[in-house]
């Protein structure tokens, strides 16, 4: 059902845990639908130095969150920005398509951290979605 | 269990069971050799049609009910989408109603679901916070319109029994048939026609070391059913298509095998079920029992994890060969919580932390040692990555 | 063959085949080894699930369907009352009106009836002498409220070959779906469902060395169709049961060896087949052959004679060692002659005494020397004992 | 599906073939149902001192009129017509259900005869069915 790449993330999740003193949160998705998503993000000179998430979720949901920091921790805002569902999707060799919203929820997980340090910087949001 | 030199602890019986080999064995000549068509004339013929009828004899004997009163399905989903459509079209001009429970398989339920859509009406009776239905609601919801009662006799995911036999004399009282989906009973509880007050009862060969593709539908002499399967004579005209002759003989001797062992099996289950539960519930905190504490299968244990998401549970469950479900595995690939669990009152966030263990009869000591000692760890490495595990 | 030292030729075919051994071989280890519930989440289950799914792949290949158009049934039977009752149910605001012919299996007209019972209304279209449906016939009972139109590829008792490509043709001209029942056809003649115009086609393993109690119907991609069997979400939801995995995978065996020496096979029944009617009807005065002279399957001989009842030809071949057939299995329990032979226009005397011979991959020359041998003085004995015979 | 004594009388029937000089004859049942039997009876003295059947049907048919003659011959008028259908399928060891009208079918084709005897020698006829 998953790739080995899931199966991989899932098993040694990457970067699990809370940044102490991160300057970006982002929470997603809501316990009855089985899903949520805590990135924290610490955020310098507009580029992301470290990322880490937690998640409530199925494996597809905690993969999907591993590989979506190992994406952008090290990119600046605007390229992390641009790493799509897809690109996390792809990243893991696919998932299945009843999953693919776990992927989703990683890219909303991102923006939505993003967004909450622009905020605290009184900068515009990032993005609309 | 090893599996391939890997260790294999199979805790997933109320998903399904391997055929047991003898009964393997027995199905064997009834592919290349005593192939015949049930129906034909010859001698080859003669001798499975033969192997049929004993099969049925097996199966009535093990539910307490005449030969003539067993039809052999393609499985427990067969069995009851005739029970409830059989019963609807054929009583159509006494009454259009039908009372049920909410917490019933899905083969019942989604036949309910698809009459309603032709107009019927549908009683889906609530359950307790232990997944039983209360009789007297079963009075109180019974109309004159109403022409069956479908409550299964023991659930396939918490393993909850259900007072079927007081609920059967209240459908009887006013005169409505009675069916119970006894799936999940066989060789767990017992389970007789006539005690049960069952006019219809379904059961399913592959849940009791029998062969998966091969059913039955009790249907008490002068019930009025109509036909689910049409075409040829057989099943004395009933059931058509051509019988599952080697399924059918397994089925029958599963069965035997089954109820015959079940004296000595179910106490063997129920003290390796208690086990698991007690040990479970004191090594993991923030943990509670789905289910009914007593009226349960001897073979079900059912415990909902905080903070934790099952699918997460059973793969790392399965990394260690270890086979357990979250849910009825028919649902697996649903992203909703279990009908089951919700019905019991468990928020959503609780029923998605729900782990399964149902055991069988090849099940040891030794499988339950293993389970308390690796599940403890994989909740907590769970609720480690999970955002909603309170800080201690 | 033969059976403890007694010869056995079987001839029966069309009634079922045995299960080849390399088909139950490959079955085997999902019984007790690889018994996973395909549904389910862990390795013994996604064992289970890949071989429903590369069986699945086997089947879409040997019709020319793409895999996610192939559900699995419990067997021709339940293929067939999909077909019929689920387009019946999800067309009906499109209309009422069924049009089948009047010597389908009683798989599709039993469904025809039951729906008829229900307010639809049915055309039993007429054969010629040779079972042909006339598509031009298929014209004309098409009406406004036509919602499918039901022919099968092969017959099961005469073994005329119908022209379904022609006639799905007008059916869509009208915009009308086509079902074709082709349980017979599978390795007799080439099926696809492309070049048949088949929107549905129902097969049964049985028919051709697979195991008993496992179908297929093919569902062309959008097809307008209900469900038949309510329950889990097997089959991509469409039909409800815990899949009947070693019978699945049977049946994929079994189709890809079927199809795959038809190029060989056909050809060696066809003869072996010719060379029996051709002696049947050299030495046995009063006797004709049923069903076409050409557009027949490769491995079906049915022939009628005078004077002569057929189940009494059926038990004496039976004690000579030889299995045989009177028509369809599954109505021999019944009195009434053929309703096939009847509608080819044979009188109910001369359609008693008829005797179908079905040859398959295990029969030899032998086989057919044998029958020539024995079955003229059979035929000659009973008409000594039948008043009807006239004096010579 | 029959029993030994069907199978005996179907493979080897007694008393198979016509009588030339029969001074009792009676045949019944139809070809559209698959079942016709005529039978041939020599009666002497008010006996029959020989009875003959042809059939055309199926293995019941065959044996109950087989056994049906064996049962008669030698017997007066009034004990033939005593042997019921029950009595044949009896000394048969039983036929299945669907084929209880065989032996009927035997009963009639003797009380047929009988009664067409006794029309030749102008006497009242034996039986009302
Ligand atoms: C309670 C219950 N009813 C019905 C079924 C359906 O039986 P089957 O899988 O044989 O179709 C099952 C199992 O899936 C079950 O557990
Ligand atoms: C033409 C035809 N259709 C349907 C069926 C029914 O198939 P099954 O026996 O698998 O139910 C048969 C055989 O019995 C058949 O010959």
């Amino acid at each position: 059902m998953y790739s080995e790449q899931v199966m991989d993330h899932f098993m040694n999740p990457r970067n699990m845990g809370e940044i102490p003193d991160a300057n970006g949160v982002g929470e997603v998705g809501n316990p009855t639908c089985g899903d949520i998503m805590r990135i924290t993000l610490r955020i310098e000179d507009d580029r992301i130095v470290d990322a880490k998430f937690k998640t409530f979720g199925c494996a597809a949901a905690i993969a999907s969150s591993s590989m979506a920091t190992e994406l952008i921790r090290g990119k600046t805002l605007d390229e992390a920005l641009a790493v799509t569902n897809r690109a996390v999707a792809e990243a893991l060799e696919g998932l299945p398509p009843q999953k693919l919203h776990c992927s989703v929820l990683a890219e909303e997980g991102i923006h939505k951290a993003i967004d909450d340090y622009r905020a605290r910087q009184g900068a515009p949001e990032a993005s609309g979605g | 269990m090893t599996d391939g030199g890997r260790r294999l602890v199979y805790l997933d019986h109320a998903a399904t069971t391997p055929t047991r080999p003898e009964v393997a064995r027995a199905m064997l000549p009834y592919f290349s050799e005593r192939f015949g068509n049930p129906s034909s004339l010859y001698a080859l013929a003669r001798e499975a049609k033969e192997a049929v009828e004993e099969a049925r004899g097996r199966v009535a004997a093990a539910i307490g009910a005449a030969p003539e009163e067993v039809f052999f399905t393609s499985g427990g989903t067969e069995a009851d989408n005739w029970a409830i459509k059989g019963v609807a079209a054929a009583n159509r001009k006494k009454g259009d109603h039908i009372v049920t429970s909410s917490i019933e398989h899905h083969a019942v339920l989604h036949p309910c679901r698809a009459l309603e859509k032709q107009g019927y009406r549908v009683t889906y009776l609530p359950v307790d916070e232990f997944g039983r239905v209360e009789p007297g609601a079963v009075e109180e919801a019974i109309t004159d319109k109403t022409i069956l009662v479908s409550v299964m006799a023991a659930n396939n995911e918490i393993g909850t029994v259900q007072p079927v036999a007081a609920i059967s004399e209240i459908a009887h009282d006013h005169g409505v048939l009675f069916h119970t989906d006894a799936v999940q009973a066989i060789g767990a509880i017992p389970v007789d026609v006539d005690a049960m007050g069952a006019d219809l009862l379904a059961i399913s060969a592959h849940k009791f070391g029998g062969p998966k593709g091969t059913g039955a539908l009790y249907i008490r002499r002068k019930t009025r059913i109509g036909t689910f399967m049409d075409g040829g004579a057989q099943e004395r005209g009933r059931r058509a298509g051509t019988e599952n002759v080697p399924g059918i003989v397994g089925m029958g001797r599963a069965i035997e095998l089954a109820v015959g062992e079940m004296p000595q099996n179910a106490p063997r289950l129920a003290a390796m079920r208690d086990r698991l539960i007690r040990g479970i519930l004191d090594a993991v905190p923030d943990t509670r029992l789905n289910g009914h504490p007593t009226e349960r299968l001897a073979n079900n244990v059912n415990v909902a994890f905080r903070y934790v998401e099952g699918e997460s549970i059973l793969l790392m469950l399965d990394a260690l060969g270890i086979a357990a479900s979250t849910g009825s595995a028919c649902t697996s690939a649903s992203l909703e919580p279990s009908h089951v669990l919700t019905a019991c009152g468990l928020p959503p966030e609780h029923a998605h932390g729900s782990l399964r263990l149902t055991l069988g009869h090849r099940n040891t000591e030794e499988d339950v040692d293993y389970v308390l000692e690796v599940l403890p760890g994989i909740i907590g490495r769970l609720r480690e990555i999970s955002p909603l595990t309170p800080e201690r």
